[in-house]
């Protein structure tokens, strides 16, 4: 059973200079009130690792904006302008990744491998610097795993278990990234009493939700 | 009708029946409106949806569903949620029958290059890359010049999306098919001569027999 | 939309020498009235890939004893007897693959990757004349990816789309499965009209299912 | 109290609160009914499900709910359903706390054969590789001898199971801590004598100190 915290609490918890995995698409899927706290709070020289920086005002815009970053790994960050901005006067360092090639990174990070052999990128600007293998006459990239200090992830409902059930496109990013944060805090929509989340419809087991925070209002 | 119209229309026409589908943000975004909904076609939007349906009438959007530009949408019957991981796995697998997107520049090899300008625009691939690498079918729809210069060139200048040869390039002027020996003219826009498109185009077209004109629904 | 099929018109797809995944733990989510059929027809030569062969009458056990397989790819085979002394006489290879590395290999050959990397099998008899990969300090096996002719899915509920959704412990290797086959054939509990699956219920996404089995009676 | 027995309550007492444990088949099994409800320790079954509960009553047993011996099991409330895959990147990606599994032999450098006797026994490894590679902790629970023989040996002549030195080793002997510079006897089974310990291992043991009883809550 895990207890439920306060936006505040949980944002404590995160010291200057963390690496945070931050599921949502274009804030989609993002969790909110977690990211309110943080910018609240104003810790600083973040790295976010997220599909993207959404956009000012949204999900992880709102840490843009607000300064607190200082390196981005991303697949799209075009629908910010501030993110642009900042990564053009060299306050922000972005690692720009393939979409497929991002989630699987996390994927294997969480998931206790070594890395992903993608034909992705292959013969594009995304293979310099990087190892090449050959598989069966076919050559990969190998693109190396993601793990960072916290995984920040929003979901719909979830239990005291720390079971995670999500909606729609509002899934992307949050399953995978709930692997691969060394501390995993779930923002949900809603808690329900345990057993009431059927076993099928559980997208991330409790085993790998840290905290909960507290349900609005 | 507008030129972005006119390709909308065309690039519908290579649509057949069951196929998975996925349309990238602007133009091609288009195509859905001119596809029959007697088709039982599913498109895909990246961020995590198979069977993505029309704008929802106002007061009924969801923020859990939306699409891959951050746009709502509604879900037809027997649509399915994806979280990121499937839905790249979808596509990098060859499991997405075609992908339509936008371009900057196709070459004479048949390379797009479509997701950046260096020192201009560097928004992210997000999921072009893996869009080209993956998908069974590529057709870049676009305009056939921009500011006056042509967007089909002997080789591309900008960074390339990927090393695959995309399947079929449908513009305001022509339709042209990229083979091993080059770009084959396979059609004129209704009332274009061979020799405007001839003009408009900054590399070799090879031209076989009588070029027909496009046959828009 | 996908018309049903009835056992014995799906086995007869399947020719000599096929290679098939088949869904299923100890049987639990196996594909019966389909292996039935196939036991039916006698098909000789396959290979059969998946977690276990079994018990003899039950599951991929029933093809082991019928001698219609001549090789396996499977984690366990000591709960069958039949596939342990085939294989002692020579009569069926077998490649033993630890469980999470065959479940990995499957889903690298159905979503595009080039192999997987894993910790799995280092410093064991696992590793000879495997490629082995260091990556960050750390030492792993190229595993090379798996796909098959077929795919031979067992599912609790379908609907026409042919979305798939399982119960309980008989997802197992399904769901990984249904991405790796040509020709993936479901044979679910029920079917269902199109739209009673909900979109998040939704584990098979129906663009990747070719056939499904009509139901029981 | 017989040595099953003996083991399987020394074993439960590592589980602390809140722990992801996966018992092995056999002895391991047995563990689960040592270990009190009210720690909340959730039990994997690689197959498929993480809260696995008590036999059902007769009658009540689903074909869709097993453990990875294939036998009928319950679902605890807040048990969550997983597929192969997300089975083993639990378990290799270090999210599972503990496995305890049995073992043929265990050697000076704490390394574990417990899958193969060539010529005689070749099940396949099933999950144990990834178990012993990944688990966070890995306890040994088996008899200190079979037919007369050490099974505690100076260097294992089985295969491998990992080259991942195990935590824990519990007999109905001994409790044996495989560290750096060898096997460290920590406490003896109930009227059990050093000498008798010594005399029925096949290996050098590191005896430091005053070596106490088990405990057995």
């Amino acid at each position: 059973m895990k207890g439920a915290l306060k936006p505040e609490a949980a944002a404590e918890m995160i010291p200057d200079g963390a690496s945070l995995l931050i599921g949502g698409f274009m804030a989609v899927g993002s969790p909110e009130r977690l990211i309110d706290a943080m910018v609240e709070r104003g810790t600083k020289d973040l790295t976010v690792i997220a599909n993207d920086t959404a956009m000012p005002g949204k999900g992880t815009g709102k840490l843009i904006s607000a300064g607190m970053v200082s390196r981005v790994i991303a697949s799209h960050i075009g629908l910010n302008p501030e993110t642009q901005a900042k990564m053009i006067a060299g306050e922000i360092s972005c690692e720009l990744v393939p979409q497929g090639t991002l989630v699987e990174r996390i994927r294997a990070g969480g998931m206790g491998l070594g890395g992903v052999l993608t034909p992705t990128g292959i013969g594009t600007e995304v293979e310099d610097g990087k190892q090449v293998i050959e598989v069966e006459g076919n050559r990969y990239l190998l693109e190396t795993p993601i793990k960072a200090d916290f995984a920040l992830i929003g979901a719909w409902q979830a239990d005291y278990v720390g079971n995670l059930a999500y909606l729609l496109t509002a899934h992307n990013f949050n399953p995978v990234m709930a692997l691969a944060g060394k501390v995993v805090i779930a923002e949900p929509e809603s808690i329900v009493p345990v057993g009431v989340i059927a076993p099928d419809a559980v997208k991330t087991p409790g085993v790998l939700v840290d905290h909960l925070l507290i349900r609005p209002n | 009708m507008d030129a972005k119209e006119l390709i909308a229309r065309r690039v519908a026409r290579e649509i057949k029946s069951g196929m998975l589908v996925n349309l990238g943000i602007g133009l091609p975004s288009l195509v859905a409106n001119f596809v029959p909904q007697s088709l039982g076609v599913f498109f895909q939007a990246e961020n995590g949806v198979i069977g993505l349906g029309a704008r929802p009438p106002e007061g009924m959007q969801d923020p859990h569903l939306t699409d891959a530009g951050g746009g709502f949408v509604s879900a037809v019957p027997g649509a399915a949620s994806i979280d990121s991981a499937m839905s790249f796995g979808l596509i990098r697998g060859g499991h997405l029958d075609m992908t339509v997107l936008g371009g900057l520049q196709v070459d004479e090899k048949g390379h797009l290059a479509n997701w950046k300008v260096p020192g201009k625009m560097v928004p992210g691939m997000g999921g072009a890359m893996d869009l080209v690498t993956g998908a069974a079918r590529v057709v870049v729809a676009m305009q056939h010049s921009a500011k006056g210069a042509s967007k089909i060139v002997k080789r591309c200048t900008l960074p390339l999306t990927a090393q695959r040869r995309v399947d079929l390039i449908v513009t305001d002027l022509a339709v042209i098919e990229p083979g091993p020996e080059g770009l084959i003219l396979r059609e004129r826009a209704p009332g274009i001569g061979l020799d405007h498109i001839r003009a408009a185009t900054d590399a070799n077209l090879i031209v076989m027999g009588d070029i027909p004109e496009m046959a828009l629904d």
